[in-house]
């Protein structure tokens, strides 16, 4: 029994680190309506940006993560501004085009540059756990669960309770009114950008302390962020951390009860089911 | 007039091209016509009737296992198990598109669940023991005869059925658009609401239109099989190999005849192009050539969003299907 | 009494907890032009979507040529012999003049030949006949409502629904597609149910009207006699006020 | 095994002929020998990267060690970017640009698709690492791999255990093989399943687990090694799964006697060691591993630590190794054949017989398939985060050390 308690708690842990990696994925659909095909990409990009700044100043990723979300930030709202911006409302194949050559740029660009090696970033509680009762809990994920809880909680109140959230809401409930009421939309969905961005980088500077950086991770990181986002639900802060734990707690115990390999079979029936009888994800919005 | 002359140049082109060029071009060629073909198949669904699949590999690697399994377990040639082939992958499209289009999983959600069915089957292949699962799938090597039934022979060999294909799925897919159900395609893809209000019974279209996608992608599938004389899941049914069979279409021209030819064209002698330059200039760090080439497609994205084919159409004075 | 072509039996549907149509029942005869007509809001479109199999009503049935169609598909509905328009017009962008209408045309031609022919004859009715090969996507909006008109009547219906096609046409182009209606209607026979706000094509076209408010039928009759119904009356005044 | 490891005296007296002769000749006739081209094509991008950029440092000084052995070639490399369609077109452009034979391709769909296009060009091509059996049982005839099938690899891996448990006087009692659901990992599987009930191991294999090497998360997995209760690990990674697999087992507290892959790349990575610090220490890999107390492999090792000092030849020595001894093969045959023919070299490969070579075991001679039967294996544990010998003790520069500590009291 107790195995169970562990595993169940694993799999609710990772599952809390999958939404936070999907948060930002969800972020930008939400508002601007563009399916960011580069997230794992830009996730990659923060962890090495992390990995750098541990290296030169041995900074911790967790005093490092608000300068890496502002950089982040900056990278999405030059994104949007200058790429993304003139692909809104055009086909859904044009904007999976355009983010697809960015992703290839991105991932290309830090193999060029760091090479294919996993960079890993040391810190001391790496390896510590925290026993509670009979069930061993791993420090970092529960930091990283910790941070996208806390991510998560943030960006509900930014949106429910700020000017400027409720601003990109409107944007995102009734585009049309938003403009008939005279905000900047076009600023709008590039702070949006940026936001969602910034809690991508975010993510990957907590990222790096559970996986080692490697370009080629950005490929599985956007698969399993989808994954998470369709299931929980586009567009929505705690959809995605239900989604990841759903992701999680199944995972574990596909791959505790059957063969631990067919686990993502269990991540995609799930997708597959989500699609045909809940589009709008558990916790989404029905349109 | 002036399209078809220009085609059949190319195509006479195409045709004596072998005697005079090296097996490295050869080997080049086969593969431009290889994902050109799969680019025409795949251009049935989103090209003709506006349905997005993210997960075409599927087709291909289904096919490819279908036809290579009943040739190395039964001896059944090439040709002829193109026929189970193409069915396995015809009811797997039909399987999902009625699935999709009967819960309305419409645009993204459909790309979306077309990858997650393509990535189940890949999980499951990796696990299939009879098809030797993740260690791949290996058709024995044959020394010295050609046979074109079997598949079996020298590059020349494939080249020509590579050509053979994409002129074949070219002409059928010219002949389809001028049919009640090409029709009824390009209406749906337009607006799916007004060609239900015009007649148009939009799910069977649709279906028809996956089932002849599906087994056009499955044969290209079969000519892999044979070609690479090996397979492995990953590969196979992986995400960049569908994404791969997309790239030309929609960079030439999307739901037009030409497109995922020009489109194939483009970008396999922009990639192998990109490398020779920078081998020459020796620049070839890993990772540089994959750069340029995402810049290129950005590129062109930004500046040719509907693709290069309706440009080019327009420059040569052709008509934009060509 | 004249002979039914489509009978509509109580109709219903609400959206959410809103009857948008509610028991709403009428005829329209072999060869009429009838007008339905209502403030915005009262049900139009959805009783055309109803007779039209864009959506299953809650209750009721409709009836073609007493056949019972009711929750056919659109597709089926317009194989029955129900051609209709959208309140936005909603042309096949990327394709030609010809092309779109010969998609409709296809409903009751042989071949793609034949469509094309019959196409062309139609557009030829509806002033088109010289943008057959521009792209739809690059008509204006009275040209755009005229396609959509055309795409309709190209599926060669027994009854055709024409969703507001005067809105936005400037009078003198109203004149003109209230004349070819009228011409169709007079010299092929053919039955015409319009959902229109533009009075002075409603009287000139329509033998008789229905009138819908808050999903209601109100009041079915003579022109001039519904336009002076009080009931009538006060809904479009309630309607003003607001 | 003993006589394998130690070079004969024979192959010492040809070796030092072989220099002699080399430096008798007169310089402009050495200079005016036309040198071989030999085409390399190692997945230097993509998923595969790392391993392929390793190889390529092997590729990077073997002209200057072949030339110092007399063997004078020219090296065209490619990067076939861990995509089977490139492989392919990559194989016909070397041999179009006129390389008479071909060297790689460290994975197994590349080697195959490389393998057609030999086949069908008469152009031999010598694999330096690929272990899928069915390459050398599909029926080519330009194909020669000198290095293990998986089958052969288990084998070794499996008998070096035992020799482990003799040596140490210490057998665990159960054990459990987790292993990536890889093409490599699979074929592991199939190995091990065929051979384990075979070989009278002295501790039964209470299960086997599959994972995906993708997976992002391996905590499950180490839950249910940990929970079979087996104090033995029997491992076989892809790469960088070996990290999160070993941090997995720290933090879940679980400490079995012994991680030990039959073969599987992963555990000798350098990026291993960097990830785990400490924790990397005492695993153990058995594989084909350099011959140390070979000259040649001193020679090699030199030629790299000068070439690229950031990165230590114990570490790449496998790929390294590997594939430098497929170019070393490839001249070899040449020589003997004294032709720079495709075809003569095909059919002097066929007689190949290389007694000073680089790696663990006996010649280098190929069977009618092209297989080298004759690579041996060593117990490589990782010692003060260093890949060190320690089985057989003929080649063991240190002790095995078995069980192996507890987490606790390392640092990362």
């Amino acid at each position: 029994m107790e195995v169970y308690l562990d595993i169940v708690a694993s799999g609710v842990l990772t599952g809390l680190v999958y939404g936070l990696m999907a948060l930002g994925l969800s972020v930008i659909f939400g508002v601007v309506r563009v399916v960011n095909f580069a997230h794992g990409e830009l996730t990659v990009a923060a962890m090495y940006m992390a990995w750098v700044m541990a290296g030169s100043l041995g900074a911790d990723p967790l005093l490092t993560l608000p300068v890496i979300a502002a950089a982040l930030f900056a990278v999405g709202y030059l994104l949007q501004r200058h790429l993304v911006e003139r692909f809104i409302g055009r086909p859904e194949h044009e904007q999976f085009m355009l983010l697809l050559a960015v992703s290839i740029i991105i991932l290309n660009g830090l193999l060029l540059v760091y090479g294919p090696d996993a960079r890993h970033v040391q810190v001391e509680y790496a390896y510590d756990s925290f026993e509670l009762g009979p069930m061993l809990l791993d420090t970092v994920r529960v930091y990283a669960a910790g941070a996208a809880v806390a991510l998560a909680l943030g960006l509900y109140l930014f949106f429910r309770f700020t000017d400027l959230g409720t601003a990109i809401r409107a944007c995102a409930d009734n585009l049309l009114g938003a403009q008939v009421v005279g905000l900047d939309v076009r600023r709008l969905y590039a702070l949006t950008f940026g936001i969602g961005c910034a809690v991508v980088g975010a993510s990957g500077t907590l990222m790096v302390l559970m996986r080692d950086a490697t370009p080629q991770l950005a490929v599985q990181l956007t698969l399993l962020a989808f994954i998470v986002v369709i299931i929980g639900g586009l567009g929505s802060m705690a959809g995605a951390l239900v989604g990841g734990v759903l992701i999680g707690v199944s995972e574990a115990l596909a791959g505790f009860l059957l063969t631990p390999s067919l686990k993502s079979l269990f991540s995609y029936g799930l997708l597959i089911l989500v699609l045909l009888l809940r589009p709008e994800g558990l916790m989404g919005k029905r349109t | 007039m002036k399209a078809r002359a220009l085609l059949g140049v190319l195509f006479a082109l195409l045709l004596i091209a072998p005697a005079a060029i090296g097996a490295y071009p050869l080997a080049v060629l086969i593969l431009i016509l290889h994902y050109a073909y799969l680019g025409i198949a795949w251009n049935v669904m989103m090209g003709f009737a506006g349905i997005l699949s993210l997960g075409h590999a599927l087709y291909v690697g289904l096919g490819a296992y279908v036809a290579a399994a009943l040739y190395a377990s039964f001896g059944l040639p090439a040709l002829l198990g193109a026929v189970p082939a193409a069915v396995v992958a015809t009811l797997a499209g039909l399987g999902i598109g009625a699935l999709g289009f009967r819960f309305r999983v419409n645009g993204v959600y459909f790309a979306l669940l077309t990858i997650a069915f393509a990535e189940f089957t890949r999980i499951l292949f990796d696990h299939m023991g009879w098809t030797g699962g993740s260690s791949g799938f290996f058709l024995p090597v044959e020394h010295g005869h050609t046979n074109l039934i079997a598949l079996r022979g020298p590059p020349i060999l494939f080249y020509y059925v590579a050509l053979g294909m994409t002129a074949a799925a070219f002409v059928a897919s010219h002949a389809l658009m001028r049919t009640r159900l090409g029709y009824a395609w390009l209406a749906i893809r337009e607006d799916a609401d007004s060609a239900a209000a015009s007649g148009v019974d939009v799910f069977r279209a649709r279906m028809a239109a996956v089932a002849v996608s599906s087994a056009l992608t499955s044969l290209g599938g079969v000519f892999y099989a044979f070609y690479y004389n090996n397979m492995y899941p990953e590969q196979i049914f992986s995400m960049a190999r569908s994404i791969e069979i997309i790239l030309a279409p929609i960079i030439g021209g999307l739901g037009t005849l030409f497109g995922p030819v020009l489109g194939s064209f483009v970008l396999t002698l922009l990639g192998e192009g990109t490398t020779s330059l920078l081998e020459h200039f020796g620049l070839a760090a890993p990772g540089a050539k994959q750069v340029i080439y995402g810049l290129a497609l950005l590129v062109i994205v930004m500046v040719r969003p509907a693709g290069l084919w309706p440009w080019l159409a327009r420059r040569l004075g052709v008509g934009r299907d060509g | 009494m004249a002979d039914v072509l489509l009978a509509a039996r109580g109709l219903s549907k609400s959206f959410r907890g809103l009857k948008a149509v509610n028991d709403v029942s009428f005829v329209v005869n072999k060869g009429e032009v009838l007008a339905l007509i209502g403030p915005n809001g009262a049900g139009k479109t959805t009783c055309f979507n109803l007779l039209a199999g864009a959506m299953p009503p809650d209750h009721g049935a409709v009836i073609l040529e007493g056949r019972d169609i009711t929750g056919f598909r659109a597709d089926q509905a317009c194989r029955a012999g129900i051609g209709r328009t959208f309140q936005v017009v909603k042309p096949f962008a990327g394709l030609s003049v010809l092309d779109n209408v010969a998609v409709g045309a296809l409903n009751a031609a042989k071949h793609v030949g034949e469509a094309k022919e019959r196409a062309r004859a139609v557009l030829d009715l509806l002033d088109l006949g010289h943008k057959v090969d521009e792209p739809a996507s690059s008509l204006t909006l009275p040209d755009r409502k005229r396609l959509e008109v055309a795409r309709a009547l190209a599926t060669g219906p027994k009854l055709l629904l024409l969703d507001e096609v005067m809105a936005g046409l400037r009078p003198t182009e109203c004149d003109r597609l209230v004349e070819i209606l009228a011409g169709l209607n007079r010299r092929d026979g053919l039955t015409i149910l319009l959902i229109e706000h533009v009075m002075r094509a409603v009287m000139k076209l329509a033998q008789r009207i229905v009138v819908l408010h808050h999903g209601e039928k109100i009041a079915e009759g003579a022109p001039e006699a519904v336009v002076r119904d009080p009931a009538v009356l006060d809904c479009y005044l309630g309607e003003a006020e607001l | 095994m003993t006589d394998r490891l130690r070079p004969s005296r024979r192959t010492l007296i040809q070796g030092a002929a072989a220099a002699g002769l080399a430096a008798a000749l007169p310089l402009r006739a050495r200079a005016q020998a036309p040198a071989l081209k030999i085409g390399v094509i190692l997945p230097r991008s993509g998923y595969l990267a790392p391993a392929g950029q390793s190889c390529q440092r092997g590729v990077d000084i073997a002209p200057q060690v072949l030339s110092d052995l007399g063997h004078r070639v020219e090296v065209v490399s490619v990067d076939f970017e861990s995509n089977v369609d490139l492989a392919r077109t990559q194989a016909e452009k070397l041999i179009a640009d006129g390389a008479q034979v071909l060297v790689g391709a460290f994975d197994s769909g590349g080697t195959s698709a490389i393998a057609q296009v030999c086949e069908q060009k008469a152009v031999p091509l010598v694999i330096n690492v690929a272990a899928a059996p069915q390459i050398t049982e599909q029926g080519f005839k330009y194909v020669f791999r000198n290095f293990p099938t998986s089958v052969m690899l288990v084998r070794n891996g499996l008998a070096l255990m035992k020799e482990m448990f003799k040596a140490t006087n210490v057998t665990p009692k159960s054990g459990i093989f987790i292993h990536a659901n890889d093409t490599f990992g699979q074929a592991n599987r199939q190995a091990i399943d065929r051979l384990f009930p075979t070989l009278d191991m002295p501790f039964k294999l209470t299960d086997a687990i599959a994972y995906d090497p993708r997976a992002q998360d391996l905590s499950v997995e180490v839950a249910k090694c940990k929970a079979s209760g087996a104090d033995f690990v029997i491992v076989t990674t892809r790469a960088g799964d070996a990290i999160r697999l070993i941090r997995e087992m720290v933090k879940q507290r679980y400490e079995p006697k012994g991680i030990v892959s039959p073969g599987s790349p992963g555990m000798y990575d350098q990026e291993f060691y960097d990830g785990l610090g400490g924790y990397s220490d005492y695993t153990i890999t058995n594989l084909p591993w350099p011959n140390f107390n070979a000259p040649i492999t001193k020679r090699l090792g030199d030629a790299f630590a000068k070439r690229f000092p950031q990165n230590r030849f114990g570490v790449d020595a496998f790929n390294v190794g590997f594939t430098f001894e497929a170019m070393l093969v490839a001249a070899d045959a040449s020589k003997r054949a004294g032709s720079r023919d495709p075809r003569a070299i095909a059919e002097a490969l066929r007689s190949t017989d290389i007694a000073d070579h680089v790696m663990t075991g006996g010649t280098i001679s190929f069977d009618a398939k092209g297989q080298n039967n004759n690579i041996g294996s060593a117990t490589v544990q990782n010692l003060k985060k260093t890949p060190t010998v320690v089985l057989p003790r003929e080649a063991a520069t240190a002790k095995p050390v078995f069980p192996m500590p507890g987490w606790r009291g390392r640092q990362a």
